[in-house]
């Protein structure tokens, strides 16, 4: 493949960023719902 | 008992002139931004060290500085509304915040109109910028035109950076990108009225529809948006 | 009796931080309230939520019959509030200053000169800038900005500080004159003695509620 | 507090967590026909499968950026003012921005492969750059602090502001310059000629970033709910210790 090294790297970095961005949100998620009960989730 | 016979038109109108009343008992705008505005244009003549670049980007240099002088000037005129707490009671005065908009937009239309007339001034001087008659007209026209677009989206945008205390930095981030349009216009109106990089008087006028389609939507927007920014 | 001020278990916030915890509060037609409390305990934010300036987070209020919660901004142009802060330009002369407030509720020049002869800041002073001025001077500048107002409610927070004693006395005057002709007055003060022989009631503010 | 390990915890359900699964399978089946399978293109040759993500994440941003004003408007104008209307503006500003920023950068990369240059000054570019400025100056802006009825009007103006300003920037720009590429499936003809699979590859990325989307946003949303409703649980304990000060 010819230029891989950009075409692997677009693809890379938009894979890193979203999985960084996600793992980011769960966490936060999951160290907040410590200070709620789950019963006043309006998802749950 | 309080009365509301008092038109909006009044109402703003007195915002504008006590406005200009303190620009005129201060000096802040005479004193300290036009100095500011003129070593601006002989900074970019240092920077751009060349007689013929710089009169070929003159028009983009007189709105460069008029864009940087425009932020130091709206933060001045919200500064004195928070000063000793006027803009509260203005607010408590139960005034219609579309009348505070317009009053404190004509207030700095008057200041920055003023100002990009001594920026025009100065690059006829310093970069050697010539003119006819009728680009001479299409200058003010520019100015004038962008002054009201600026004019409007400064106050919309000074009202929400002032209404949070000590956060005025955010000021340049949230306004310079919505006044790109006046930017590239204004500049493109200016080149024609000052012929420079060969283009033609006749060339500037589409750019000053721009900015006056620019102006009749900020003035709109900004009359309904202001209240809901500048209140707690 | 009709009440002017309505309050019940408002919480207000400064930020994040309840200035207000769940004040009640009645404040009848006619009445000239103190609110009595150490500094910080909610004083100068229960006389903001009063003047729609200060939102309510929690609970219900009405001033005039107005809701507090839904119709802020109806309220304002009937209350005068004199703050912490003056609400003076101070790079406008004392006379710019009240001029300016009067032409925005159409008072004239007459009513102008009226109040500044009243609250002393005529004459010589007239042409001073606010910034020039001392506190007591400023204080005095603001009350007659507010008289030119003309408001139903008076809310007044510490308008006795910087004031030297002829100035107290006229202020009590004012505001017994204002209640006469049907305003409703609710004020804060460090001078309690003074403030008590002209109030007709006081309230104690502290922790963020009405004790 | 003892967590309860097969319960689920945090910000997902059983229908997010199908839907990651579902957002995670589609992603590895995109990178399998964008890097693999589809055929490399006549004039730009494998530099094409760059598309593959640039143009799903410039469409992600897209749809968040509307997401955020419809969501403002919604706040704005409903009657009960709910604060998940302004919720879902926050997140999926947040995501937007994330998605612009990728796109730039992705664009930037196959500019640099095909016109030789990673940056060119036309319409569709500089709005792009634009559009990333004005969201990062809106989430500074709801960063502002105060209650959050406060953040939620001054952010769902600065929101519909944003609007007004995107298509008048787009608009001058283009008239100050304009040498882009047209959009290329849209216009046929023009340098790139998809085939059947490179067509389907690119409209599966849409689909799968638009999966993408949905999942982070509901995420995002419910993490701000938990920290307004943290915010709120620490007014409850403020409000308590405030009336302790009493007589103190």
């Amino acid at each position: 493949m010819e230029h891989a090294s950009f075409i692997i790297g677009s693809w890379v970095l938009t894979a890193v960023s979203v999985v960084v961005y996600a793992v980011f949100i769960v966490k936060r998620g999951r160290s907040l719902s410590q200070n709620a009960s789950r019963e006043e989730f309006p998802w749950t | 008992m309080s009365t509301h016979s008092v038109s909006r038109i009044t109402v703003s109108l007195a915002v504008a002139r006590k406005d200009l009343a303190i620009e005129w008992n201060s000096k802040i705008l005479v004193n300290q931004v036009a100095p500011f505005s003129a070593i601006v244009m002989v900074l970019f003549a240092f920077a751009l060290d060349n007689e013929g670049i710089l009169q070929r980007v003159a028009p983009g240099l007189v709105w460069l500085a008029t864009l940087f002088s425009m932020l130091v000037v709206i933060q001045r005129t919200f500064a004195v509304e928070s000063a000793d707490g006027a803009l509260d009671a203005l607010r408590v005065a139960g005034i219609d915040p579309s009348a505070i908009f317009f009053g404190k937009a004509i207030a700095l239309m008057v200041q920055l109109f003023a100002l990009e007339l001594l920026l025009v001034a100065t690059a006829v001087v310093l970069y050697g910028v010539e003119m006819s008659a009728l680009g001479f007209l299409e200058v003010l026209v520019t100015l004038a035109t962008a002054t009201i677009g600026l004019g409007f989206v400064g106050t919309i945008y000074g009202g929400l950076a002032s209404a949070v205390r000590g956060r005025e930095t955010l000021l340049p981030l949230l306004l310079l990108p919505v006044v790109a349009p006046v930017l590239i216009g204004a500049t493109r109106a200016t080149e024609a009225a000052f012929e420079s990089g060969g283009a033609k008087v006749s060339e500037g006028w589409p750019w000053i529809s721009l900015l006056l389609m620019f102006a009749v939507i900020f003035g709109v927007v900004g009359s309904v948006a202001f209240g809901p920014l500048i209140d707690e | 009796m009709q009440s002017v001020i309505e309050l019940h278990g408002v919480v207000a916030l400064l930020g994040r931080f309840p200035a207000l915890a769940g004040v009640d509060l009645t404040v009848n037609r006619g009445e000239i309230v103190l609110l009595q409390g150490p500094n910080g305990a909610g004083k100068t934010s229960v006389l903001r939520v009063c003047a729609g300036l200060l939102p309510i987070e929690r609970g219900t209020g009405h001033v005039l019959g107005i809701d507090l919660s839904t119709q802020r901004e109806a309220i304002r142009s009937r209350v005068g509030l004199l703050g912490h802060t003056n609400g003076l330009y101070l790079d406008l002369t004392v006379s710019q200053n009240i001029s300016f407030w009067a032409s925005t509720v159409g008072a004239n020049q007459a009513e102008v000169e009226a109040a500044m002869s009243l609250m002393r800041v005529d004459g010589r002073l007239a042409t001073v800038k606010a910034s020039q001025l001392s506190a007591g001077q400023r204080r005095r500048t603001a009350l007659a900005s507010l008289i030119v107002r003309r408001a139903e409610v008076w809310l007044l927070d510490e308008p006795h500080a910087g004031l030297d004693s002829a100035g107290r006395d006229e202020l009590d005057s004012l505001l017994r004159t204002a209640v006469a002709s049907g305003a409703t007055v609710v004020l804060s003060s460090h001078e309690s003695e003074r403030a008590s022989a002209l109030a007709s009631r006081s309230v104690v503010i502290d922790g963020g509620r009405a004790q | 507090m003892q967590l309860d390990k097969t319960s689920p915890s945090g910000t997902g359900t059983p229908a997010t967590r199908t839907l990651g699964v579902l957002v995670i399978a589609s992603l590895i089946a995109l990178s399998l026909f964008g890097l693999v399978f589809s055929a490399e293109d006549v004039v730009q040759g494998s530099t094409v499968r760059i598309m593959y993500v640039h143009v799903p994440s410039i469409w992600v941003a897209y749809m968040a950026f509307a997401f955020t004003a419809i969501s403002s408007a919604v706040y704005l104008t409903a009657k009960n003012r709910s604060l998940g209307w302004d919720r879902f503006a926050g997140a999926s500003a947040e995501i937007g921005v994330l998605f612009v920023a990728i796109s730039l950068v992705t664009g930037s990369l196959w500019g640099r492969l095909t016109w030789g240059t990673y940056w060119v000054w036309d319409a569709r570019l500089t709005s792009t750059a634009f559009l990333f400025i004005t969201y990062i100056g809106y989430l500074a802006v709801r960063r502002l602090g105060g209650t959050h009825r406060q953040r939620a009007r001054r952010s769902g103006v600065l929101a519909l502001l944003a609007v007004l300003e995107i298509p008048l920037v787009h608009f001058s720009v283009r008239v100050w310059r304009s040498l882009h590429q047209e959009a290329s499936v849209a216009d046929k003809g023009t340098d790139v000629e998809l085939d059947g699979l490179m067509l389907f590859s690119l409209f599966f990325g849409l689909v799968a970033f638009t999966l993408l989307f949905v999942w982070l946003v509901i995420h995002r949303q419910r993490t701000l709910w938990l920290e307004d409703a943290y915010a709120d649980k620490g007014l409850d304990a403020a409000i308590v210790a405030r009336r302790e000060e009493a007589g103190v």
